[in-house]
């Protein structure tokens, strides 16, 4: 008798937004407008989840979302960008008047703090950062970095915190019904927060049968160790691009900025829901 | 008897393997691999499979021994590569549950000696070293050490601690031993004989090692090999490689 | 003249780029990406095209602008996948030579604000974020940073220090700023005025910066773009997203 | 004008060999018996490199060729085996008469100074390691490991010395001509010893055009930025494994092994010199 292992764990949206808890801490996969897991955060909307905070990077569009439908207290990202179109639109005016809470991150920073996680190591020494006003706010208010010295050399450096999010949300291209999945194309650090959050939802542009999987010897994004749950969620990105599916679709995206700047991002999510929760509705 | 000490001591490390683990074998390792496929296809236990080898879930029906058990070849079709890297960060995270270790020399407090016999500097025997057992020893809930059962073997304190056993006891985590006589399991009253293996008596245990064991009142006798279990064995390991690591 | 005031600066920013720099462009960087584009296809330069597309070495012919410069269909048939990450460990490892960054304040020193005008607590402008500005500014030998030459922007000392400019001076590293007015390259002795862009006076590039420059007696004045650097430019950017930076 | 860059540096095997300083220190590709660099260690036996250093995590057949061919100094290793044919078998009889330095390493140590190596920071903070005899001599004897603190809270930790080798030897599937490299299946630290090296020599079972790799969406080995030197290797692990191209020669390992137990593992080396070079002689 030969059993697949682990048990399959693929379920719908609802269920995976049923999985995050209030008051958590998320990192979400992409960039601006490539790959964000905005079937993953339809859902969030939908449900209502409140008081979270995400980490990332250089978040953009679901980022934008997350805050326009009322889901976030604070926001820990190097740059929180809609590139061409200016700053994040909502994620901007509820900084600028103090209604979350905003973390200015440093991309190198972000990526040693989620190696830490990844590791299983508390912090992370990295180079550069030094001279930068934004040492002294992660020293002293935000506890995230602190000087210390190679104990070799007795060169100054900085130890990033461990950044170990409550949930990974990450869209992939494929996965089975384990979590055993594949992103093709740029991974930016989503491999990264797979290994670092302390529980990771999956959303797929195909489910594929494990057996597909073999011989291909994917060096895998994320495998049935590291997921707790996959949902199925063709274009799942929408209206951010899926580097060898879709494009990015600028039209939708000036759209939300268009509405967010006349605020009236909450309307725009609300009437496009379901087209954002990609095939999974 | 329906197999030798080897194919026990197989037996002894796949009963050990539960629902739910996720377990790695290292390199020089026939036993733990041979254990593996048979907690899967035989006691069809739900774990996951990780290895040295960075196959994922190997297709467990086409695993066949070959002198190294670092082969990809002899663990064909996986899901994917999972870097050892990844192993042990998963390790660190307390996500990697279960592990097997060999040892030139164990003790009375689960310490483990693969790196010489007679001393660091001038070695009576250099040993092949002792890969990632200072890694994980600290880290991995569930280890089974496996060891010939020799008075030089179980030892009352090994020459060189390479992996430490008492952090391991005191966390509580499980640290078992299979020898080919018995399972023992460390205890914080020290090792614990918990099973023979198919005709050896408790006297033999205790008369082969130098380590002072525990015997409760009730120790398990293994069940002879099943017919099944031997040829499941036989399949995966035809040209008998097992037999290389002279455990009987 | 045969190009606009940003075409201008992509010609400057594109003739920093030199033989063996490995260069690395990140968002919101139409400028840096043209520049790229005429260093290679115009110029002949051999350098190394990474990004934070994570596309290695992309058909250069191909590349198209987008309203995002992460977008990887803009950078299409990459030789391979370089991540970020592994971009920034060359960083760190003196390999990434040549960075591009934008700035909403750059000063006297060469320090750059991409944080928020106004201080952080109660920013008059929350910015965008400095991305990698801290990271890179103490790691990269040569920092290309680009502005709008107004007042408000070429101030004696920004609000926040986002990129500290004064250690990479001493370092050695080269640190410069394209503006739609002239190149500007800092010193020990504080920003120098290297060239204007064509049509420029020495007196426009001071009146319209609240930071003092150094006018050394021989400046360059840039050559108006031939006309294949104007195709070259029109080629990638047919529908003028580059002018969305809105540089003149 | 496009031109493809930098320019290609693929090389012949002995300009490979001459590119290695006697005294250095290298670290080599694969495990045991798989994917070893065998090629490029038959032209460093038949230029004669002296005094070397090799650190690696498990090495086997390629390391005791080196030493067999006296172009070991000392061995840096988590663990040096032939697998069921028991140790290293010169490596064991230089170590035991004291004829090379033996440093016994860990897996987790040596994973976490190579990560500090490519991460360019000068150390990495390790969990594990506590507690055993390894400690001592790491701390005390060959200063690369030292007991820190967490800044944050207290915890007791190892802090791994960044391992910096002088060379990283890769055989690998495919390159092309300027370094651009693809290795299938297996990994094991490789790709941080490519980023870890100071020099980075690549040997190459094909070499490809760089317009081949175009449209895989390969993640890269390594790439043109990393690799100095690239020589075409086909069948250049012999003995050991190429995995998906062709299996451990077991038959010849053990006629190594029985060499080297009678003492004559050189004359078995130079009995099969050419063929240890692969289709590169």
């Amino acid at each position: 008798m030969t059993r697949r292992v682990p048990s399959p764990r693929l379920v719908d949206l609802d269920y995976a937004a049923e999985l995050v808890e209030p008051g958590s801490t998320v990192t979400i996969s992409g960039m601006t407008f490539i790959r964000n897991p905005v079937a993953l955060v339809a859902g969030l909307v939908r449900r209502g989840v409140r008081d979270l905070c995400v980490v990332d990077r250089e978040p953009g569009f679901a980022l934008d979302v997350m805050a326009a439908a009322g889901l976030l207290r604070c926001v820990r990202a190097a740059m929180a960008s809609f590139e061409l179109y200016g700053l994040a639109p909502t994620v901007r005016r509820l900084a600028e008047s103090g209604e979350i809470e905003y973390i200015e991150d440093v991309c190198g920073a972000v990526i040693a703090g989620l190696r830490a996680g990844a590791q299983g190591v508390p912090f992370m020494p990295a180079r550069g950062l030094l001279g930068s006003d934004l040492l002294r706010l992660h020293e002293e208010r935000w506890g995230t970095w602190r000087r210390i010295r190679d104990p070799w050399t007795g060169e100054e450096l900085v130890a990033v915190r461990a950044i170990e999010p409550d949930y990974a949300l990450i869209h992939v291209h494929a996965s089975d019904p384990y979590g055993n999945a594949v992103i093709e194309g740029p991974r930016f650090e989503d491999e990264l927060k797979i290994r670092a959050a302390r529980r990771v939802i999956i959303s797929a542009e195909r489910i594929v049968d494990t057996e597909e999987l073999r011989g291909f010897m994917h060096q895998l994004s994320a495998t049935s160790i590291h997921v707790e749950a996959v949902v199925h969620a063709p274009r799942g990105a929408w209206p951010t691009a899926m580097p060898g599916l879709y494009q990015a679709d600028y039209d939708a995206i000036r759209g939300y900025v268009e509405a967010a700047r006349s605020g009236r991002a909450v309307e725009w999510v609300k009437t496009n829901l379901k087209r954002l929760m990609g095939g999974s509705g | 008897m329906t197999g030798r000490p080897t194919d026990h001591m197989i037996k002894c490390m796949a009963r050990l393997i539960e629902q739910g683990d996720v377990v790695y074998h290292g390199l020089t390792s026939p036993l733990p691999v041979l254990a593996m496929v048979l907690a899967r296809r035989v006691y069809g236990v739900d774990f996951t499979w990780t290895s040295v080898i960075e196959h994922l879930e190997p297709r467990v029906e086409r695993v066949r021994l070959a002198p190294s058990t670092g082969d990809p070849y002899t663990e064909p079709d996986p899901v994917g590569i999972l870097t050892t890297i990844d192993a042990f960060d998963l390790a660190a995270k307390g996500k990697l549950t279960t592990m097997f270790f060999g040892a030139a020399q164990v003790d009375e407090e689960g310490n483990t000696n693969l790196t010489a016999i007679g001393g660091y500097d001038r070695p009576r025997v250099k040993l092949p070293g002792g890969a990632a057992t200072a890694y994980l020893f600290p880290l991995v809930p569930k280890i089974i050490v496996w060891a010939r059962h020799e008075p030089r073997v179980l030892v009352k304190r090994v020459d060189f601690v390479t992996g430490p056993g008492r952090p391991r006891v005191e966390k509580g985590y499980r640290h078992l031993l299979c020898t080919n006589k018995a399972l023992i399991e460390y205890t914080r009253d020290g090792p614990v004989l918990r099973m023979l293996l198919p005709g050896v008596t408790v006297e033999e245990v205790l008369e082969n090692a130098a380590m002072e064991i525990r015997v409760p009142r009730s120790v398990e006798e293994m069940e002879p090999l099943t017919p099944e279990e031997k040829m499941v064995i036989e399949e995966h390991d035809p040209h008998g490689i097992r037999y290389m690591q002279r455990m009987g």
